[in-house]
């Protein structure tokens, strides 16, 4: 075993950089998408750097690491990155060595597409696979939603870029708050209690604190110092959970799937916005997920058909109004839509400017 | 070990169908090993059961450091031993994600040899994952690692791995140097990373243009947005060119800047660059035509976050304007004076951006040394409600 | 007596200059009257010391009511005996505030015979103010007016005194009739007017289009905004005419438009009236060339309030649309409904406002037996804390 | 003395309606506008009514009402109403009676305006003349203001309507609010609790809660059951004097006025907003109040000068941002400015749309 070293960070990343982003690093002058999965980026020198993108799972075997690796000696002097949504760029300097890669990425099952107005890749989270406070899976989720959403990936026919995530419970990892489809974990039942684990394992006052709405109370259970919850008042966020194991969150019966709509973090155009309620519970009918899939394709067809060109879901929605869309998707208005929480009364409509 | 090979998973086995890239495939890739086996078998059960087997447990990590790795224990270890340990190491990212082959080969030898060969490329904070380890293998992966010049990232209440958009190395649109500041600041931070000392978790993400094209605004505590001061750079010949080959420059051009600063006389593209607000639109629309400026540097914003406990939030203006130059000095004294301040009065796992709130971004101000300014808010207040200071009343009526 | 009138008051002599009329020469007007003299006493008084010189005391009021009357005494009473008991009486104004020269000095001559002749026409509710009266005047002064068929105004935890814009008596926009049904409702609810019985005072305000000239928006827990569902009604023709006399329809009209659902091509005006949120602006500009459709009502917003406690509320959208015919059967119902579910259940000095922000508009809705609709939102909710109710999982999950 | 009689309401509107609105009510077709305070407004049948609106001080004598009623007589048959502004409006249907009543009003001193893009009379409230809770008088700032804007009333010269309104307390009878001026009175010390009266007045309960700080705690003094405030947490809102006489808010040194602007309530273009904070606070300064009236004058020049037609305050500033409001008006950008109540956090500005 080597001698043991600390604190030395990542390795730099220039070590990982091809020669023409050496060259031209911080001196691109523009960039071409000719099409999907492609980008051509052109350098003040004349110099030109051929990316080709490809989707992936995320959740990656070192067998098809090691496969990437050998397409990118293979094409392109071992060049590749990953992107902020989980796919696979190649690195080319001979644009005569598109199509060979294409055509291996084919070949190993990894579609090339997620450049402009597209649907890339669905941030997502660990769901089953490992995490505890999941309400649903992240990984079966996803690959039922991309299997149907496949020609939005490999076409850029959107009328803008669509961002798609999905994360298994409130804690929100992969930050769905801002998608303009988000895909949520919900748990609808207030935890369930372990009375004799709790005292070993909690501390109360953290626990008592980590409610959001104040429903959980310090209780002494057969003489042991534990927590009550008061159901009335829970909203099943699960921080409790997070906090103590002992607060069991999770319900095979009633933990299901909401779908939210309209966020964006870009700056373009619009500032940026969180993703809004649009339907509120899913159940989680696994392999497929087949009434989330249906769901989301919706959205995503409504959206095709109805935005204009550059225009991101939340700023289409903006534009012909919230009535609008619920009738042309078809999702019912319910109670709860309307905000109840802290600044509940700011999402409120304080204006007579209404369509009849 | 030959039943577990035997154990059928039909309901992950219809997840290998279909055009996208299967998970199940990539975990079957692995099905060698015991630990994958039992991985299958637990997944399975959640799919028939319609619920996780996951619990957390004690901590567990490395020597010396207090973040990196996430303990997870299987809650059927009887039946499935071989997850009874099944743990995460965050492995910290290059910055921009960038790889060799090489590189590539040397984690998956590391990983192979230690874990179950199966990997998140990448977490959504931006590490390499490596995923279901057993506690003896830490210290061995951590040793390989930090041999061939790895290390790991953050978890727990310390500075996250920060992460930063491709920028410079293959767009032409950031305004600083999101790769060089983003390793910069990670190993100026390190003991900062290693070792949980804060009231709760803190993350930096560098973009380079006000496109964000690593979310930075909705998911880091402070976030990094490249941005200019001067005037776009426009060619004229080149926005022809685009009205030539069919884009409407009118319409969608200067009818969604939202700033309506631009005028199209179907010749030339004029913007009354003192009104724009640096969306990016245009340019994103034109980019053989538009560049932005040349006073390049960036604008700092604060405390975004996930819902829990007060509601997400976004981050907030915190510097409108900062040159972003090495050393960085200037944004590492601002972390140093945010971790300073939050550090000692934040409450446990009360993120910044809730502890702006609480005390007062006016306060907050105050605090860190940084004078008010009116781009910080989307508008000033309007309730009555001001705590007046003696100052003011006495300066006004004396 | 005849020392007060040499009191001098030079602080407000200043104000009888300038060109704007001056409260001081009104006041002056009645200063044969020795609580008159006081008055000018105590108020010269504040002037010279800044701080007013009036003090709540016990409730006072006319037999069998429990409003009307706002009690006020000087802290000064010895050295100002006559303004001691300096009280207001609210008088319920007539439906858009039209009066004859008759009716006008009926009032005078009442106020002359038992207060200060000091009036406020009007107080910011609506009502007539009758300013400065002793206890003992208030029968005298009730039985004169109630002889003359007037009565009093609402003041405390009651329904106040309802107000209402000229509407149809002169203003061609009016969708409703609001001094109809501001006058029915007044009449209607005479018992919850004099008697207060709510948990804190509320306010009902009639506007017969989106212009909104009474303010109800800001103003009235119960805002009644006239509107209409059909066509903008257009005559090109006067159109033209505006354009020619100088107008730019485009800019002025057409740039202006919220929902931007115009198109002017030099001849003719086109709306997208599926499109028109009625704000209004264009039908500003253009009077003579448009007006509201023919299908008309009003949009029913409820909740608007000053900022103490919770801060400012506007009120928010609760019926998107209601015909407004009597016997306005429908509003008087919707009315008793929200009363008796917030008189129940409201917290002392809790607004109607604030209480539905406490128990959640969903939720109020359900009492009212309303249906939620987006209309009623800006958006959807963005957290996610959402209290699930066992019908919609059961539902879904079987 | 008459019988006496309850519950009878407000005469009925229909007795005080001029033959030409009786006849045309609900009929009217458009208005006009020709000159500063006269309107004209024509029906469906043609018939024309007539109306000369004056301004007032809102506070009138009887003296002065029973002149208006002249008026009324001589040139009106005796119709007349007021504004939701508090200005008078005589209905005329003889146009030529409009010159001979526009001289008699000028002769009585008041003057023939407010109508149009114009500053019509200041929504105002009782201030020293009448309230407890004043931390200004109303009338006094409001003469003194229209002294000086007095051209702004009498000429339509302005981009759209600017509505100023004054408020003496946080209560802000008036609704201050929502205009594109406010002036507010505003306390700034903590109240001075009156332990001998306060038992003998006041419910403890009442009063703790009627605090939105939560500042004021149960405390016994001198045996006696009172309360203490905690002064840090206080901000003067002056509520709990309006529930108790024994917590005096006033104070004659550190009373004074606050400046807000960009309020409307009209749903024309813009949906309706709130006034926001733009001067935290100016002396109290009688007979004059020459600090308030300057500032009040600068940002009415500032705004006629630089909005564009058909603009209100809040739109235009809206338009051209904060922050180049403040350079404009030369008014210092403090830390007063930036919300710290409940909802602070939606103040901010949580997007990177910058002009730098
Ligand atoms: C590679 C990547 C950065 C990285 O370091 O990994 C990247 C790269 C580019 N982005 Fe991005 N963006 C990347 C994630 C993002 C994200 C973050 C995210 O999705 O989580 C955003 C914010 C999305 C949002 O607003 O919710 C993002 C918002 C944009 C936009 C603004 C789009 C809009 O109109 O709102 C542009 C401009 C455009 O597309 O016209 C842009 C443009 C670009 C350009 C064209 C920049 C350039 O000149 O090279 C690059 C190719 C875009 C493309 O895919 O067509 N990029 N881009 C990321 C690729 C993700 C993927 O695999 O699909
Ligand atoms: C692995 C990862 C999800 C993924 O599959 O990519 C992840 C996984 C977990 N997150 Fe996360 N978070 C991950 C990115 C995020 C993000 C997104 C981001 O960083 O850009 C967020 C939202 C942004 C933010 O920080 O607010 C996020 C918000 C949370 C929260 C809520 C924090 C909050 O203030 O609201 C929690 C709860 C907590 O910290 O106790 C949490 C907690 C957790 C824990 C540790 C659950 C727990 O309480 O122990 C998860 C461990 C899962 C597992 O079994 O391995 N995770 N987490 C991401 C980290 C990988 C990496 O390092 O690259
Ligand atoms: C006379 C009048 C001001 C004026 O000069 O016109 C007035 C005067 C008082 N108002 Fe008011 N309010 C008056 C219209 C308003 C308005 C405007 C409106 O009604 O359109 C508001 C804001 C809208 C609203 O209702 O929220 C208003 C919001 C308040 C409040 C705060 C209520 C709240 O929920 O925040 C109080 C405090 C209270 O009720 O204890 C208040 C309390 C008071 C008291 C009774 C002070 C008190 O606590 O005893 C004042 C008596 C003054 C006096 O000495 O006569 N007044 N008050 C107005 C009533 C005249 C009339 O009946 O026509
Ligand atoms: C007489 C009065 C109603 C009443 O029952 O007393 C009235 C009467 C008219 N208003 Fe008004 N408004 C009256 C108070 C208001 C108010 C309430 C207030 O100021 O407290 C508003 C809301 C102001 C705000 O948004 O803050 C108001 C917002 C409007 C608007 C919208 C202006 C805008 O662009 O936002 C119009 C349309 C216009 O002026 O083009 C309007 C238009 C009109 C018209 C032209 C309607 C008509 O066709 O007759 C009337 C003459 C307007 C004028 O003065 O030039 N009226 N108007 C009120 C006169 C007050 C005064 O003495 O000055
Ligand atoms: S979203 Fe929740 S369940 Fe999913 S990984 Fe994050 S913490 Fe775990
Ligand atoms: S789930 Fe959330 S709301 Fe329910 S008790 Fe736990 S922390 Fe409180
Ligand atoms: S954020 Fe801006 S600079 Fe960075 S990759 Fe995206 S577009 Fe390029
Ligand atoms: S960057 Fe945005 S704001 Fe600036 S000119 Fe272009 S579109 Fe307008
Ligand atoms: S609110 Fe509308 S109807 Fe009423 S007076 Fe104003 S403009 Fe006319
Ligand atoms: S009323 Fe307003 S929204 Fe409707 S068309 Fe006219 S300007 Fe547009
Ligand atoms: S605003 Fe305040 S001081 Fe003025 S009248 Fe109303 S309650 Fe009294
Ligand atoms: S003035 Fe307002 S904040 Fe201060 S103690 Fe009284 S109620 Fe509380």
């Amino acid at each position: 075993m080597p001698e043991r070293k600390t604190d030395i960070g990542p390795p730099h990343y220039e070590k990982f950089l091809p020669p023409v982003i050496k060259k031209n690093y911080g001196k691109w002058l523009y960039h071409e998408n000719p099409e999907a999965g492609v980008l051509v980026h052109v350098a003040e020198s004349g110099d030109k750097l051929f990316t080709v993108r490809a989707g992936t799972p995320r959740l990656l075997s070192v067998t098809t690491l090691r496969a990437f690796a050998e397409l990118a000696d293979k094409h392109c002097g071992g060049y590749l990155r990953f992107t902020s949504r989980n796919n696979v760029e190649f690195l080319l300097a001979d644009p005569a060595k598109i199509k060979p890669l294409q055509k291996d990425l084919a070949a190993l099952g990894f579609p090339v597409g997620g450049t402009g107005n597209a649907i890339s890749s669905i941030v997502h989270t660990q769901g089953w696979v490992h995490c505890h406070s999941a309400a649903s899976d992240a990984s079966g989720v996803v690959k039922a939603l991309m299997d149907e959403l496949y020609p939005r990936f490999v076409n850029m026919d959107l009328p803008a870029k669509l961002r798609v995530a999905f994360a298994c419970c409130l804690n929100m990892c992969g930050a769905v708050h801002c998608s303009d489809i988000a895909v949520l974990g919900v748990h609808t039942r207030a935890p369930k209690i372990d009375h004799k684990e709790l005292p070993k394992v909690c501390e109360v006052p953290t626990l008592v604190s980590s409610c959001p709405t104040g429903a959980i109370r310090p209780a002494t259970v057969e003489g042991k110092a534990s927590v009550e919850v008061e159901e009335q008042q829970c909203m099943y966020c699960g921080n409790c959970y997070t906090v103590c194991p002992a607060m069991k969150i999770s319900n095979p019966k009633t933990d299901g799937i909401s779908i939210w709509v309209g966020g964006k973090v870009s700056n373009a155009r619009h500032e940026p916005m969180f993703s809004k309620l649009a339907i509120p519970f899913l159940p989680n009918n696994p392999p497929r997920w087949p009434e989330v899939v249906e769901a989301v394709v919706k959205l995503v067809n409504v959206y095709a058909t109805n935005a204009r060109k550059h225009e991101r879901m939340g700023e289409w929605i903006e534009r012909i109004g919230w009535s609008r869309f619920f009738k042309l998707t078809g999702i019912p208005f319910t109670k709860y839509h309307i905000d109840d929480f802290t600044h509940a009364g700011e999402t409120f409509k304080r204006s007579a400017q209404l369509k009849h | 070990m030959s039943d577990k090979k035997k154990r059928a998973t039909p309901l992950l086995d219809d997840l290998e169908k279909g055009p996208w890239p299967s998970f199940v495939k990539e975990i079957k890739n692995e099905a060698r090993r015991p630990m994958v086996q039992d991985l299958l078998g637990v997944l399975e059960r959640s799919y028939e059961e319609h619920i996780g087997h996951w619990k957390h447990g004690g901590l567990v990590g490395v020597m010396g450091y207090g973040g990196g790795v996430i303990g997870r224990y299987s809650d059927l270890a009887t039946e499935f031993p071989d997850v009874a340990e099944f743990h995460t190491c965050r492995i910290n990212q290059p910055s921009g994600w960038f790889y060799t082959s090489e590189a590539l080969r040397d984690l998956c030898d590391i990983w192979d040899r230690h874990g179950s060969g199966l990997t998140n490329m990448h977490g959504s904070t931006g590490d390499i994952i490596f995923l279901g380890a057993k506690t003896e293998a830490l210290e061995p992966i951590f040793a390989e690692l930090t041999a061939k010049g790895w290390d790991l990232g953050g978890s727990g209440s310390d500075m996250r791995t920060p992460s930063c958009c491709v920028g410079p190395a293959r767009c032409e649109w950031a305004n600083y140097d999101t790769l060089g500041v983003c390793y910069d600041i990670t190993q100026g931070f390190q003991d900062e990373l290693h070792r949980p000392a804060f009231p709760y978790k803190f993350k930096i993400k560098f973009a380079g243009c006000p496109n964000d094209c690593v979310a930075s605004v909705a998911r880091a505590d402070l976030s990094i947005i490249g941005t200019w001061k001067d005037d776009i750079r426009v060619d004229q010949a080149q926005v022809r060119e685009y009205a030539k080959s069919g884009t409407d420059i009118q319409k969608e051009v200067c009818d969604l800047c939202p700033s309506r600063c631009m005028a199209w006389n179907g010749k030339d593209l004029a913007i009354e660059n003192a009104e724009c607000v640096k969306c990016m639109h245009c340019i994103n629309v034109l980019p053989k035509a538009l560049r932005p400026g040349k006073e390049k540097g960036a604008t700092i914003m604060i405390g975004a976050k996930a819902p829990i406990i007060g509601g997400a939030l976004l981050s907030s203006v915190f510097v409108p304007f900062i040159e972003m130059e090495p050393p960085y000095q200037d944004l590492k004294d601002l972390c140093a004076a945010i971790w300073d301040f939050w550090g000692e009065h934040g409450k446990n796992r009360e993120r910044v951006g809730e502890f702006i709130q609480r005390v007062g971004l006016g306060s907050f101000l105050g605090q860190i040394g940084l004078d008010p300014v009116p781009e910080m808010i989307a508008h000033p207040r309007t309730n009555p409600y001001i705590f007046f200071e003696d100052e003011l009343v006495e300066a006004a009526t004396k």
